[in-house]
Order: C-alpha cells, then structure tokens, then sequence
C-alpha cells in the first residue's frame, strides 16, 4: 500500500545567512492509488517537495510516511519510489538501454525480464530503435522520453514525475497522457505529478494539488480547483486563460463595480455584508456576446464593452473587452479592473474594436473576499433562489 | 708497500712573484675555482686572504666555486662543463679517485707544458708522490693536477677501554707500529669483552665505492692481495694486466673479516684470531654510519679517515656534537703479511687507502697565467699548513706532517704521527677508465663474501670473470 | 543591433581580423594552429635532444677513450647480447640470464617491471581510497587532504633519507618486527634485492599515492551530483554507485593516472638511489645514469631501449584500457 | 516496528552487539564507520613517515645514527621497547640553522619562481593542447597524442647532454646526425630559462593528458552558450571550460607545481654549481647539508619540512579556492 | 537588417555507420523582424535547424544567410544573434548576474549600461532579488527564466529561442509571452522560436514553420496552418486536441465512410474524382451535438454515435464519440476510424454511455488525398456553391 503522507513538512535553505524556505509546513495525505499533480507557479516548491519525498532531501522539519511507514530519514532506495526529474539528468556514459534498465539492473532481475520491460518501456515513449544511442545524440524531447522510460520500468509503489512531459509535442504528449494513466491503472502505483499544463493536470488527476509560496492553497479533484477555488490565488491560477477579476462593493441589492453592477441578494449569501469590499471573479468562458444571451441560465443585464484585441486560437478566439472608458491596453495579461477577457466561438465575425454588449453567467460569478483572498461563495444565485434551499446547504457545498 | 719519493728538500723554492706579470694594468682578474662547498661555506674568506698572503697578487682574484657535496655528482658536473667547452670555471678540485678519468679523456689541461719548471720539479720531489701518481698520466707520467690535500684512514680506537682491558697503547707504541691483524683481533675481542659497549670493531662495508676504493683493498693489500697483480698495474694497462682477486690472499682477507664479524673458524686458519666482536651491521655502513657509535662510546675500535679524528678528538666540554676528546686514539692499520712476503709486488704491511683531491686546469680557461699564479700560491707550504688548520686537511708534502706547526694544530695535530706512518703505507684504488664498472662489482662480491651470501672463494671467482670481462676493450 | 556591431570595432582591427581568421578554421586547421606552441616547445626542449642522443647511442667510446666512433647499432646489439653487462653496476644484467629467482632480480628489466606493476597497482587502490575519502564532505577535510599531499610534496631525497633511516641498521626500526613477519632480511637488509625491492616500493607508494588520489579526487568533483541522485532513487546502494556511476566516471581519469604513474614507475631512478643501490636494486633508468658519466654511446643505448620498452607497455596498456584511453 | 521481544533483547545485549545490530538496521552507519576507519588508517599512513622527519629534524645531529629511537620504557618493572620512535634529545635549533648555513629561504624562493613560472606555461600551453584532443576530433589526433606522450618514455638523462651543451651557448646547434651548424643559441646556463624550458616540456605531457580528459567532459552546451554570448572559440576554452574543469585545472597545476619546486635533476645540471645565486632551487639547498663523508640529516629533515609545509597550506589553500567554484546542475540533459 | 535564409540546408550526423538525417534539404526565408515559430514532433530537427542558424553546427550542405550575409561558416559571436538553448545551459560556476551579463561584459559594455540592461532582463523574468545565487540553487523555472535573461540583455539582430517557456506555469508563460512580444516590436529584431505550446505558437508568431522528420512541410500564418494545413502532418499536428481523422472514398454524390456519408458534389472540386480514397479531417470544435444543428452554417446530416469517455478540461468537455459498433477504448488518443473527439461546452449535460446524435459542419471539413496525404479542399461545400465563384479561385487560396 502506498499512500503517502506529509505532516507539517517544511524545508528552509541558507543561502549565506538569506534563508529561503521552499517548503512551508506542508501537510498532504494522497491515497493509495490516487494520482495527484502539483501545480504552482515557478519556484513555488514543487520540486522540492517531490524531493522530500523521494528523499533526496531531508526536511528540515516534519514526518513523511509512505504506506505507513515513517521514511522521513530512510534512503530513497528503500522508499519504493520511482521518478522523473526535472533536469532529465540521464547518465552521460550509458547508452539509452543502459540508462533504462539501469534500475532493473541494480535488483539483478534475469536478463530476458529486463529486455522485455526495457523493451515495453521504450515501445511507451516511442523510442523503439534508439536503445543504442548515447544521450549526447539525442535531442530534448528525445533525452525526455528516455526519462520517463527509465522510471516506469521500475514499475514501483510511488511514481514521482517532475514536468515529465515538459520538451513533449503535443501529440506525444496526449500520447504520453493516455499511457500514464493505462500504468497507473495497471500497476495501481500512487503517482505525484508536477505539470504546468493546465490541460495535463486536469486530464490526468484525481487531485489537483495547488502550491504557493512553499504553502499548499488547494488541493481538490481537477474540477472543484477550477469551479470552486478555494482563495483567489487558486483562481487566478487554475485556468488558462486566466479568470477576470474585478474589484467591487456589495451594496443592498447588487455588486457594484466601477463599469457595471451585478444584481444580487447579499442577505441570501453567508459571509456577504453591504459595505463589504469583494472581488469577483469571472472565467473568460462565462462571458457572452449580447446576442447569446438567450442561451445563458442566468445572465447579467447588458454590459457594453469595447473588443480592444482579438487572439484567435484556432478552436477558439480570445477577446479582450475594454469597459468604460479604459484606454487601449497592450497586454495580454490578467484583466484588470477595467478589462475583461472573453472566449468567444471562432466562427464569430466580431471585429477588433467593435462597441459591444456583453452578458455574465451570474451562476458562475466567484466571490472572494478582497482582504484575505478567501472565496466567499461561487455562484452569485444562491441555490435557495432556485430551489428554496436553506442556506446551509451552501455552505456545505463550500 | 711503502710511500715512494717522500725525499728531503726543504722549501722547494718561494714564488719569485711577480716574474709573469699579470698583475699589470690594475685590471682585476677573476679566477673561478671548483672548490668542496663546505669549505668554501665555513673557511672560504680565509683560505681566500691565505693565498694572497702566499703571494697571490692582488689583482688576481678568487671566486670559489662550489661543486656538489657529493662526489660522483661533482665527476658529472664537471664531465659536462669540461665536454661543452666551458671557459669556467678555471680550475677544480678534483676527487684522486676520478681525476685519473678525466686525464684520459683530455679533458684538463697538460701541466707539464704550462706550469713552471720550478713547480713541477717541487712537485715531483717534495710531494707523495703515490698521490702524485694519481695526478699523472699513466702512459707519460705527465702531470695534469697539482695535490692539494691527501686523505688516509687510520684506526681509531678507545683508549681508557683498552687501557682498563689491561693494555697500554703508550708504551707499545700502537700509535706508530703497526700491529698484525691476529694481535689487534685479540686486543679487540678481549676489550670488547671487557667493556660495556654494543661493537667491537665498527667500519664500512656497503656495497659502495668506499668499500672497493678503501676499506676491502686495505684488508686485502694488507694480505699480499691485489686486484690487478701489484701496485705496478694500478693504472693500467687495462686488459693488459692479471686478475688476482680469486687468489688466495684476498680470500684470506675476506676471511679474516667473516671472522670478525661472524667467528667463524675456516678449518683452524683463523684459530688464533679474536672474532664475533664486529657487527653484521658494518655491511650496510659507510663512514659515517660507522663513525656514529663509536663516537657515542658504543664501539671499541673504528676505521676512518683523519676528519673522524678532527670531530672525535675535540673536548666533549667544548662541543655539543659527541666527542672522545684525549680518550681517543689512532694507530696506522693492522697487517697481516709483512711487506716482503707479499704475494702481489707493493703490498703487504699496513695499508692505508688513498684519498684526497688535486687542483686541476680547465683547458679552455682564458686566465692561464693568473691560474699558474694561483697555483704557485697554494703550493706554499705555509698556504698548506693554513689548510691543516683551518680546514683540517692533511698536507701533500711529508715534510710538512714532521713540522712543528703541524703538530701544533689543535686536535688533528695530536695524531699527526700515526697519519705519516699511514701516509707513507698508502695504497691508492686502481684508477682507469673502466674503474667504475669494477668498482660496483667490487663492492658487492665483497659484500656478499662477508654477508656469509657466498663463500669468499665463489665470491672472488665470481668477481674475477666480471673483472675480466670489464677489462676487455 | 548596430551596438554590437558597434563594440566590436572598438577593438583593434588587425586582433579583431586575427581572431575571425581563426574562427574560420576547420577543426583540423585549428587544432593543428592550437598546438604549435605545444610543438615548437617540445621540438625545441625534447624531440632534438632526442634526436642528438639518438645519435650519440649510434657510437661507441674508442679503447683509448679519447675518441668515439661509429658503430651503427652496435650499441644496441651488444645490450641484448649481454655484452654490456659488464658496463652495468655489481652483477646487473640487462635481460635475465636464467629463470632462477637471483638471476630473474639481477635483471633491470625484471626488475623495473616487477617495481612498476606492484607500486602501480598499490597506489591506484590507494590513491583511490584516499580520494574516495577526500570527496566526502565533513570537518577538517581540507586538512586531511593536506595530509595527504604531504608525501608527494617530500622531495625524492628526503623521501629517500626517511625510508633509509628507517631501515639504516644504525637506527632503524623497522627492519626488525618486519624481519619476524617474513617480510625483510633481518641483516644486511637495504643491500638484500628482495628486502631493498619492497622497501623502495613501499616508499614509492607511499609518495605517489598522493599523486593517484589528486588525479582521481579531480576527476570525482567534475561529476554531477544530480547523477546520485538519479541512483538513490533507482535504488542503487552505495555500492552500486560507485559501480556504475563513479567509477565509469572517473575511468578516463585514472586510465590518465596509471598510465603516468606506470610511465613514471618504469623510469624509477632516484628512490633506488637514496634507499638502496643501483647495484642491489637494478632499474633501467640505474643503467642509463650509472653508464651516464662513462659511456655516453651505452647510456644513450640504453635510455632509447627503455623507453622503447615503456613505450610498448604503454601501448599494451593503451590497447587493454580501450580506445578512449587517448 | 520493534516488538517488546525486540526491546528485551537489546536491553540484554552487549553495546557492542547492539551496535552491530543497528548497523544491520542501518548501513549508513557501517559506512560512516568503514569510512572513519579508513581515513585514519591513511592519516596514519601517510603522516607517520612524516613525524619520523620531525623525529629526525629535532634529534641532535651527534645522536642521529647511534642508538635506536625506540626508547626502552620502564613500567611498572616491566621493561619493553615503546613502539613509535621519539626524537633523541630535543634541538629545535636545526629550524634556525637551516638558514644560517645555506641561504635556504634563497632556495625556496628560487624552487618558487621555477615551479610559478613552469605552472603558468605549462597550463597555458597544455590548455591548449586539451582543448584540441579533448573537443576537437581531426585527423591525427590519436598519433600526436600518442607522439607527446612519448616524451615521458624516455628517462630524464636522455635529453640532458644536447640540452646542456645547447644552454651553455658555446657552440652553434648542429643538425642532427651531421654537423651542419644551424645558430648558437644565447648562453642560458645558471638562468631560470635554461630550467623553466626542460621543465616545461617534461612535465606537459601529463598536463595535457590531464587537461583533455577533463576538458573532453566538459558537456557541449555549455561551450556553445558562450559561443552564441560572443566569445571565440577561445574565449569559451578560457571563460567556460577552463573555470568548469577547476578541479582538473587545479590538479594538473598543483602536480606541475610541486613537481617542479622538488625538481633536482635538471637543476642540478643547468646551475653549474648548487648556489642558490645560480638559480639551484630547494633540493640544492637540501643536499648542502651533505659533506664529503658526513650528512646532517637533521638539517636536512628540518629543511624539507621547512621547505614542504608552506606549499603544501599554499596548494591546498588555493585549490580550495578553485574547486569551490564548481558547481553543477547547470545543463538539462 | 536581419533576414534570415536556408537555402538547401542539410546536417547529417554519422552515429557510426548509422546516418541520422536531423535536417533534410530545408529551405526558409525569414523576413526581417519576423516572429516564426518552429513547431514539430520531438526528434525533427527543430534545434538543429536553430544550431545551424547560430553557427554551432556547420550544416552538412546548404548555405544560410543573415541579413544578406552568407554566414554559413561564420563563427556564432558574428552572426548577430543570441539563443535560449533548450538544454537551458546556464554557466555552473556564474551567479545568476554574471550569466545574464556574460555576453555584454565580453563586449566590454561600461558597467552601468551593464547594471541597467541586467536589472531590466531580470525584471522582465520576475526574477529581481535572484541576482546571486548561483544556478544550482534555483527551480527549474527559475533557471530557465535565467537563461531567457541572458539572451534578451544581448539585443542582438536576431533571437534563437527554443522552448524557453518550456518549463514556467502558465501565468508566467503568459505574462512572458507579452514581454517577447513587447521586446520584438521595441528591439525590431527577427525571433524564431520553437515550442510545443500550441497556444504560443498562435499567439505569437507570424508565421508557424511545421518540420517533420528534418522537413519542412508548412511555413504560413498560425491561422493559415490551423485552417488550411497543406497535409495530414499539418493537419493532426496543429491543433489540441487534434483533427480527427476518417477514411472516406468518393461516391457519385457523397463521401462514405465506414460509418457516415456527406453529401457532395465531386465535380464541384478539382483534384477528387469517383472511386478516390481521401481521409476527412474535422476538428472536435467542428462536431455538434444534434441539438446545435440550427446553429451550424452547413450541417451535416445527423450521424449517431455514442460517448465513450467525457474529459472535462473546465473551459470545455472532450467527448470521445464511438461511431458504428466499436468497443469501449481507453484511449485518448487520435481518434480512429470508428472514434470522433467533440469538444463541447462545459454546462452540458452529456453523459458517458449516452446515445447522441451528432452533425458536423461541412463548411471545415477538410480533404485529403489518403496516398500522399496532400490537402484536397479545407471545406466541403465549394465556394461556389454559395458565391459561384469559379473554383481557380479555390486553387489561389491554397
Ligand atoms: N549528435 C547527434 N548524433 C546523432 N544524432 C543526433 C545528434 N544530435 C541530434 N541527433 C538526432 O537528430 C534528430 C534531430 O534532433 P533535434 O535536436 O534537432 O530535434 P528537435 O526537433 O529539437 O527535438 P525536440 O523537440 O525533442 O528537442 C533527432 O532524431 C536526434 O536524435
Ligand atoms: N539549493 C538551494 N538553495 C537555495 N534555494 C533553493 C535551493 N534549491 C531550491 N531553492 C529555492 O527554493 C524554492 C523552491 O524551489 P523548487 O525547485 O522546489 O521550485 P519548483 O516549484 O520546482 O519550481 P519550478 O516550477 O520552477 O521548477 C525556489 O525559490 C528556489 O529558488
Ligand atoms: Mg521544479
Ligand atoms: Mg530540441
């Protein structure tokens, strides 16, 4: 059984007397089986939490338990882990066989068990043919790959991949994806992720583990981060691209911002008082054309707004609204408060600089308190208004 | 095996200075001179001012030179600088036993064609002229460096233990009679017996050129022995001359010295002499390994050369280093056959090996008359007498061991005595060209013979063919 | 754009069109550009005095050694006839002369071969351990690496005068307890060959392992720690991680270091000469100084062979250690 | 994990038996031991030839060579031999009479220059030379290697003749195996030239081994960053892969260093006479301590200590300082 | 000027005996201040093509120019340019200041230029206060960000970047994005730029070159490739999730494919005849669900599927749709004949298993020839259907 736990973990650098603590008293129990990713902004601590418990670092403080069993300070070689590093790190002086099967190697398994698994392995990552290389000759993804086959080879309790997929095209990478989580389920092995690909992370994981600072934000399944983020940090990081926030002030029947109110009951939300300064944050998805409003649940009145820059994707096209009087922006970057982001149909004819009006999901409106960060409620229409439900059941849906 | 020449003439003529003129001009000259490091370090200044005070001009000075303390190593050194066509420096001080090589090869300026009349004739009478010998060409006698100082061993020995043994060096006169092997080895074993003390006898037998220069051609010329048939062989002509090492003398003499060290008997041959009283440990000595115990009181009796009796005959209140002081006394080397009886022509008797170093000319040298200046200078007995005191070096003239102020000089003048006798019962190493091929093969079969590694006769016979085979051209 | 373009020719023009000229070589013509110095340096100081010796070996000193003359490879002839062991100190031989233990020690090439192959092998375990040791992190490790070097910093004399001393039966004190272990004649020992053999290279191993460990301790900082830690996790014991990453590592650079130090071994001269003999313990390099002075034709002889026979075990070693090993 | 049958058992074992038992719980702490034990043993071996030199430095030079240095120990009536030499007599004097016989600081200085010098060409020169077999791969390069590496086959005293006769100036150069003169070379004998060239040439060869294996491992990457930041080829050796290869670098110029400063035989020959004013270095003024037929060897243990120790703390101190700036994880690989 | 050229460019490494082709006779021409994008699957010659540009690999054949130079043999310090290479590369034994200011200080820039641009780079990759530490005591990211610095500090003629954002979150990577985009227009320099990251590549780039197995096979507009890809490479390479792809043959009146036929006209486009075997590709944004039909400009008729796997991704749901009777597949991957990915809106209340209908908008259906995998047509319904256009006008659009 793998589960792994970690209570109150915290790693602290000293860099000549300037201490840098990248693991803050970091607390996580992932079960047996699940698969989980790390997502942070860069420098947040992932690494290095996933170095704690490979055991390649000790903590400065805390207890790490993998299947029960406290490890804090027993060698990663006892641990029954296996991982994927960051810098790839392949051995310099071994061919691209030699590197795989360097894990096999060290137990002394039998000959032809190594060949099939290096073989299996190889076949995974698409590198069938290459076994004779030596890393130099390899290009990046390439060097990636051999990575990754050297880690699931071993196949062990706990797989600790760091960016795995990093150097990866896309298709390989959904490739990738598909085979990860056929191991996981075949080897039923607990596996620590770190991605910065939203879509990764997402498709992937059971838990979507959110780190800041050292600190742990969040950790839900993949759809509660996004839908239901626990603080603003979350929501400004889940998702891509990135939710629009908005400052604003809770009057008797509405949320006032600087551009445009939104209609609400404040008694009908716990922890909401007038007066109150908020932040609402609105997924660039939850953002309609006017002419759409037909076909949202519960739309905003109109708002009308400028398209300052129109990014289009492909599958999709990125419009950058400009609300009031706010000049044209440059960025590409959060909205602020006088610029919303709006993801609209690539089929859509509307054109760079175009007047329009727009319409909110109120259903999928996020409010969080300005101070402290912490979401207050996610969803401006109390579920009560629908179903005259009490409202402690949103509460518990918090 | 006596010293041939010797001979009177007093004086031999002071430089009548001046008569070439160098000095003109007011132009100083520089002569450079190869000269022993530590007697430049400790006596340089004076040995300098004592030549002018001998009639070096002033304006003819003298830059010592220092060569490398160790002997081979100053051979090679000058062997390059001689070969490259160096100018300097202009003279040397070379070992008697190496000289003889580079007279051979041409390396060093014929003396006979550039020094005075006067100077060579005082050197042919008035020095020892074995050492001397060591400075000629043997094909023509033809002398290429001048003696500066000569070295012979003697054997030092503990007075106050033999007198409490119950003998009495004075009145036996042991300071200048030679005693037979057979009696010292008695007086030896029976001291040793008597006295608290770890040797008996302490010498050099390493397998290095002391023991085939010094110490085994001792034992084995005081046997009748030779290496090449006699003294009249020793320099030469090579490939010309008898191997005679596998004759009985010297297997004999190695004998004698597997008795001392290890008592064996030989049949009876060795019945009378004392024995087991020398330590194995003399097979891995040279001088100083030996000198070190007896200097500490430890041994009873010790072979060396007159510097051992320059530090061992110094007051102990007044050195810091060991010393014996009065305790210490000298006698010229036991014999075992007499002269007359010696197998090989010139030698026998008390033998004391030859040492010591002559002043030679750099071909090339661009001061040729400031070095016959120079030269004259230090051929002056008061310049040698300097020497004796200053620097503890014995004068090549036999005279000059018989003159007062010899005598005079501290310490060394004590034993002046018994280094004549020594001094005239040398034997000096046979120097050619291939010596030191046969040098090292030398060493090692005697070492072998006394280590008890062969008997003395595989030892010798041994030792005969490799003579042979280096004597071959 | 135009400022870097700018900057360049603040630079003198003449350096500034040296340098591209430079760039633009192939590799070959770069290389070959690069070690000039290298071979004007070595073709000054080493490759013509060579060559002048070279000539020196192709003549022989003349009955009255006052001249020499030419033999062709007389010289040469005459060394593996055994003609000129009579040149050599005390009985040496050059090739042994029978299969008997003294007659295998009298041989230089025996000799210089066993002193090679055992001090080597020492010292590469040695110096091994020593660096092993040396790599880790903990107190005092800079001193401890300064008791390390110290040996390779005593000059061969001095090495020569302690190990002399230790042994010297004046004061020694060694020679006994090692005499009871079988190890050591118990008299005469610095003039015994088998005794003065394992002195020498005992003294040899305890200088150069200095050298070894150095070389080696180099060669174990340049490796990336991220490899360890890719092991750790792989699971390898430490063990197995000098086994497979260590050691590979580091192979280049002791394939560096043995091959100097057998080099370097093979040419032994001055410890033989401060302990023992060259009488007692014949190496090579003894018979091109001890004939040095004498015979300049047999000295040359013999310098060429020896370092054709170096030069051969070089190769050998070369051939053994792979390819890569230059 | 310890069941209470556990427990009980340690409490009844021996502290030895207990210590075993953990280590078998615990093989870090069978390496740490294997590991102290090791050093010490080496400590121990490397450094006790070493305090034999002091023992011999401070022993009075009448005391040398009479009497062993295992002084008989009376304990208790009972009578042994100690085992670890100790000095006869105490005379810390020799450390100032070093210098008062032989201008010895004179020496050392000289050695210094030498080896300074020596180093720097050497580890120009061989820089060189390692970036070219180690980076480059060209035609030739195995048989110039091997062609370099035979300098070192041949024992010093091959060289030593021409060399000589060519420093003392004397007589032109000569073509090999003939006698046309070539130029008389400027006289060079007693100059540190006529010692930082032969040096130079003898101890490249391993310098240059030393540096292509170290430079050879020196990853790509890195040298093509600093050729894109503008540096020539060059450049890169000298700002990238030299610093990188610090601990070679460092090794090969603390090897060249040392060897040189103790260096004797070529010095030996082209100071015509062992003065320090000839440029002879510290073994020069080692060996004066020998005459004719005595040796101080107190003088002279207490000369190359005093001549060993200080580049001994120089070596280490200034390898410190180059290695520590070498770090890793600098490539993704 | 900094035009970029390859003409016949080709490198060859020589693995012993086993010749790897990383670039294959490749041509470009880069227009000064041109933002191109190198995008392709790992191993195909993305870097080398970029090493050769900078002069670090001397290309077996072909000449390059920059900016009207032949600089083929040119050493990398003339050729103008600076690089983020992908193995980051950053100097071990530089603090992060002196690697970023390695390149000026080899220019001897006066200090204080060197202070400002150094502290201006290490803004603009948010990594102020970092300036010594030594690289090895930083996160992945932040190394890379590093090695970013140091190529922007160097404003040269022309930027090699490849996968510099490869391992930020995706915040950074999009306030980086801005940054690169600001520094193009400001330095007007040319970049070119390799990524996996489909979204910069769109974003980004003016035009997008597509290398396969060391080939080029498009160089167009990020649009143009996404809409009109040139080949069945391009096509399932561009875009995330890919082009579904079906295997059709040309009737009369339709295309039928083992599962579904669309009607057209095959007279009415140039290059398909009767009897022809083509693969369709359509886009999973392309594919309704049969309740959206009215909104689709051309629907097709309604195919029925069932849904296998739905994927929820926040922003949208990948709904993999089993055609026919195929079996249940685990795989995410390309979907296969019998398999069509849909990508619909996240407040769908589609279920795994359910029965649906789906259309698919022949507008975007794309053609290509199943043998040689060219592009055919990029929709269905000729333009003349609607304008009457003649089709040589669908021929120029090509
Ligand atoms: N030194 C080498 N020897 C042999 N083959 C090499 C060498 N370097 C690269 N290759 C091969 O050349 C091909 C192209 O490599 P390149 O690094 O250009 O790929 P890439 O497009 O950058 O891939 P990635 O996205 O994985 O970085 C690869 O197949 C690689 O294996
Ligand atoms: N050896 C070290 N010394 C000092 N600080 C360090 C060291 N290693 C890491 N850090 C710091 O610790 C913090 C966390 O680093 P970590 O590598 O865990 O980040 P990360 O979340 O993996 O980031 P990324 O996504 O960029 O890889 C960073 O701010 C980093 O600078
Ligand atoms: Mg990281
Ligand atoms: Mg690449």
């Amino acid at each position: 059984m793998a589960r792994v736990q970690l209570e109150h973990v915290t790693k602290r650098y000293d860099d000549q007397g300037d201490v840098v603590t990248a693991v803050d008293d970091m607390n996580l129990d992932i079960a047996h089986g699940e698969f989980i990713c790390f997502v942070g902004p860069s420098g947040c601590g992932k690494s290095t939490t996933m170095e704690t418990i490979a055991g390649l670092t000790i903590p400065t403080e805390g207890e790490i338990y993998i299947g029960d069993r406290e490890v804090t300070n027993l060698p990663p070689k006892d641990r029954g882990i296996a991982m994927v590093f960051q810098n790839i790190a392949l051995f310099p002086h071994m061919d691209v066989y030699d590197n795989i099967s360097f894990g096999l190697r060290l137990r002394d398994y039998p000959q032809d068990e190594i060949d099939r698994r290096v073989e299996r392995a190889a076949d995974i990552v698409q590198l069938e043919g290459m076994l004779n290389r030596m890393p130099e000759e390899m290009s990046g993804g390439q060097r990636q790959r051999v990575a990754i086959a050297r880690a699931i080879v071993r196949e062990p309790d706990v797989f600790l991949m760091d960016e795995p997929l990093a150097n990866l095209d896309a298709k390989l990478k959904v490739h990738m994806r598909t085979e990860l989580q056929r191991l996981h389920k075949e080897l039923d092995t607990t596996i620590i992720y770190v991605t910065h690909d939203q879509e990764e992370a997402m498709t992937l994981s059971d838990r979507i583990a959110v780190l800041d600072s050292g600190q742990l934000q969040q950790i839900d399944p993949p759809l509660t981060c996004y839908n239901e983020p626990d603080n603003l940090f979350v929501a400004g990081f889940i998702g891509s691209p990135s939710m629009n926030f908005v400052e604003g002030t809770v009057t008797e029947d509405a949320l006032e911002t600087p551009n445009f109110s939104l209609a609400f009951n404040p008694s009908s939300i716990e922890g909401v008082g007038v007066g109150d300064d908020v932040t609402l944050g609105i997924r660039p998805e939850d953002i309609y054309p006017g002419d759409l409003k037909s076909e949202v649940p519960d739309p905003s009145g109109m708002i009308t707004a400028r398209t300052d820059i129109l990014e289009p994707m492909g599958d999709e096209i990125f419009a950058y609204l400009l609300l009031g009087d706010g000049e044209t922006s440059m960025s590409q970057e959060l909205a602020t408060n006088d610029q919303l982001l709006m993801s609209i149909d690539p089929d859509s004819d509307l054109e760079e600089d175009d007047e329009i009006g727009v319409v909110i999901d109120r259903r999928n409106v996020h409010l969080f308190d300005s101070a402290t960060g912490e979401a207050i409620v996610h969803d401006l229409i109390p579920y009560e208004a629908e179903s005259t439900a009490s409202s402690s059941e949103v509460e518990s849906d918090d | 095996a006596d010293f041939v020449g010797g001979g009177d003439g007093g004086g031999g003529g002071g430089g009548d200075g001046g008569s070439t003129g160098d000095g003109s001009g007011g132009e100083a000259t520089t002569v450079q001179w190869g000269f022993d490091p530590v007697a430049v370090q400790n006596n340089g200044p004076a040995i300098k001012q004592a030549l002018h005070d001998n009639g070096l001009p002033d304006s003819i000075e003298i830059e010592f030179v220092p060569r490398d303390q160790d002997t081979g190593a100053a051979r090679a050194n000058y062997n390059r600088l001689l070969s490259a066509g160096e100018t300097n420096p202009d003279m040397f001080l070379m070992d008697n036993g190496w000289t003889n090589i580079f007279i051979q090869r041409g390396q060093l300026q014929n003396l006979s064609e550039t020094l005075p009349e006067e100077l060579l004739s005082d050197v042919s009478d008035n020095y020892f002229s074995a050492f001397t010998d060591t400075a000629r060409n043997p094909s023509n006698g033809n002398l290429y460096g001048v003696p500066v100082f000569p070295d012979f061993p003697t054997m030092q020995y503990r007075k106050d233990l033999v007198e409490e043994a119950g003998y009495s060096p004075e009145s036996n006169n042991w300071a200048t009679e030679p005693m037979t092997w057979e009696e010292w080895s008695n007086i030896a074993a029976d001291t040793y017996d008597n006295a608290d003390v770890d040797f008996g006898f302490t010498t050099q037998w390493d397998i290095y050129e002391g023991t085939s220069c010094c110490t085994f051609n001792e034992v084995m010329s005081s046997w009748g022995g030779a290496y090449f048939g006699g003294r009249d062989n020793l320099f030469g002509p090579i490939g010309d001359r008898p191997i005679t090492v596998n004759n009985e003398e010297v297997i004999n003499s190695l004998n004698m010295m597997r008795k001392f060290v290890h008592g064996e008997d030989f049949g009876g041959q060795f019945e009378g002499y004392g024995g087991g009283f020398t330590p194995t440990e003399i097979l891995g000595w040279k001088e100083e390994d030996a000198r070190a115990p007896f200097v500490n009181g430890n041994a009873v009796f010790h072979r060396n050369w007159p510097y051992s009796l320059a530090l061992g005959g110094r007051d102990p209140e007044e050195t810091e280093d060991p010393a014996l002081g009065e305790n210490l006394g000298a006698m010229p080397i036991p014999y075992a056959v007499p002269e007359s009886e010696a197998a090989q022509p010139g030698t026998g008797g008390s033998t004391a090996a030859l040492g010591g170093w002559h002043m030679t000319v750099n071909p090339n040298s661009e001061n040729t008359d400031a070095v016959t200046q120079v030269i004259r200078a230090a051929m002056q007995p008061d310049f040698q007498l300097t020497l004796l005191s200053v620097q503890g070096w014995l004068p090549p003239r036999p005279e000059l061991f018989n003159s007062s102020e010899a005598q005079n000089v501290p310490v060394v003048g004590r034993y002046m005595d018994t280094l004549q006798v020594a001094g005239n019962n040398t034997m000096p190493r046979p120097v050619t060209a291939v010596w030191s091929d046969q040098s090292s093969k030398i060493a090692q079969q005697a070492n072998r013979a006394v280590g008890q590694e062969a008997s003395s006769a595989d030892a010798m016979a041994t030792l005969e063919s490799a003579l042979e085979e280096t004597e071959q051209t | 754009m135009s400022t870097e373009t700018g900057r360049e020719s603040r630079r003198s023009g003449a350096l500034v069109s040296m340098m591209r000229w430079m760039e633009n070589l192939s590799d070959t013509q770069y290389a070959y550009l690069l070690l000039i110095p290298v071979f004007v340096l070595l073709g000054i100081v080493a490759l013509y005095p060579l060559l002048r010796t070279f000539e020196l070996s192709l003549f022989a000193l003349s009955a009255d050694f006052s001249s020499t003359t030419f033999v062709g490879a007389g010289n040469y002839i005459e060394l593996f006839t055994g003609e000129k062991n009579r040149f050599l100190p005390g009985g040496t031989t050059f090739l042994p002369e029978g299969f008997g233990m003294s007659a295998l020690l009298n041989s230089a090439l025996v000799v210089t071969i066993i002193f090679a192959v055992v001090s080597v092998l020492f010292e590469t375990l040695i110096g091994l351990g020593q660096a092993l040791i040396l790599d880790q992190d903990f107190y005092g490790r800079r001193w401890i690496r300064a008791a390390i070097i110290i040996p390779w910093a005593v000059p061969i004399v001095i090495q020569g005068m302690i190990f002399f001393l230790m042994f010297n039966s004046n004061v020694g004190f060694l020679t006994p307890p090692l005499a009871d272990l079988g190890l050591l004649a118990p008299t005469n020992t610095l003039n015994d060959t088998p005794s003065a053999t394992f002195i020498i290279i005992v003294a040899d191993i305890w200088k150069t392992s200095a050298f070894m460990a150095l070389l080696i301790l180099a060669g174990l900082q340049s490796i990336d720690r991220g490899l360890y830690d890719v092991a750790r996790v792989a699971g390898a014991t430490k063990w197995q991680q000098f086994k497979l990453i260590t050691f590979p590592l580091i192979l280049p650079t002791i394939g560096v270091a043995v091959l100097f130090r057998s080099v370097q071994a093979m040419r032994v001269y001055g410890i033989i000469d401060t302990v023992s003999s060259c009488t007692v313990v014949p190496s090579l390099s003894c018979m091109v100084v001890a004939t040095f002075t004498t015979r300049e034709g047999t000295s040359a002889a013999i310098a060429f062979v020896t370092a054709a026979i170096i030069g051969t075990v070089v190769m050998g070693l070369i051939v053994w250690q792979g390819e890569d090993a230059i | 994990m310890a069941t209470p049958t556990d427990t009980q058992e340690q409490s009844s074992d021996g502290p030895l038996q207990r210590w075993t038992q953990s280590a078998i719980k615990n093989p870090d702490k069978v390496y740490r031991a294997l590991f102290y034990a090791a050093m010490v043993f080496f400590l121990v071996t490397t450094l006790f030839p070493f305090y034999w030199l002091v023992v011999l430095a401070v022993t009075p030079e009448g005391n040398l060579l009479a009497g062993s240095f295992l002084p008989t120990v009376n304990l208790f009536g009972v009578s042994g031999t100690f085992p670890l030499p100790v000095p006869k007599g105490f005379n810390p004097g020799a450390f100032v009479t070093v210098f008062e016989q032989v201008p010895f600081h004179l020496y050392m200085l000289n050695s210094f220059a030498l080896a300074v010098t020596t180093t720097v060409i050497v580890l120009f020169v061989a820089s060189l030379a390692g970036y070219v077999f180690g980076r480059l791969r060209f035609p030739g390069r195995a048989l110039l290697m091997l062609g370099i590496l035979a300098i070192s086959y041949f024992p010093p005293a091959a060289f030593v003749i021409p060399l000589f006769q060519a420093f003392a100036g004397n007589a032109p150069i000569t073509v090999p195996f003939t006698s046309i003169p070539l130029f008389t070379p400027p006289r060079l004998l007693n100059t540190p030239g006529s010692m930082v060239l032969p040096f130079s040439a003898l101890f490249m060869p391993l310098s240059i081994f030393i540096l292509t294996t170290f430079y050879g491992q020196i990853p790509d990457g890195l040298e093509d960053a600093a050729r894109v930041e503008g540096t020539t080829r060059l450049g890169a050796l000298f700002r990238v892969i030299m610093p990188l290869s610090a601990p070679g670098v460092a090794t090969a110029a603390v090897l060249t260093f040392i060897a040189v400063y103790n260096e004797y035989f070529f010095s030996s020959i082209m100071a015509t006479s062992p003065e320090a004013a000839k440029w002879s270095p510290i073994v020069g003024g080692i060996l004066s301590y020998q005459t004719q037929y005595t040796t101080q060897f107190n003088l002279m243990a207490a000369a190359s200590i005093v001549g060993v120790l200080p580049v001994v703390i120089l070596v280490i101190v200034a390898q410190e300082r180059i290695v520590s700036g070498l770090t890793s994880g600098a490539l993704k690989e």
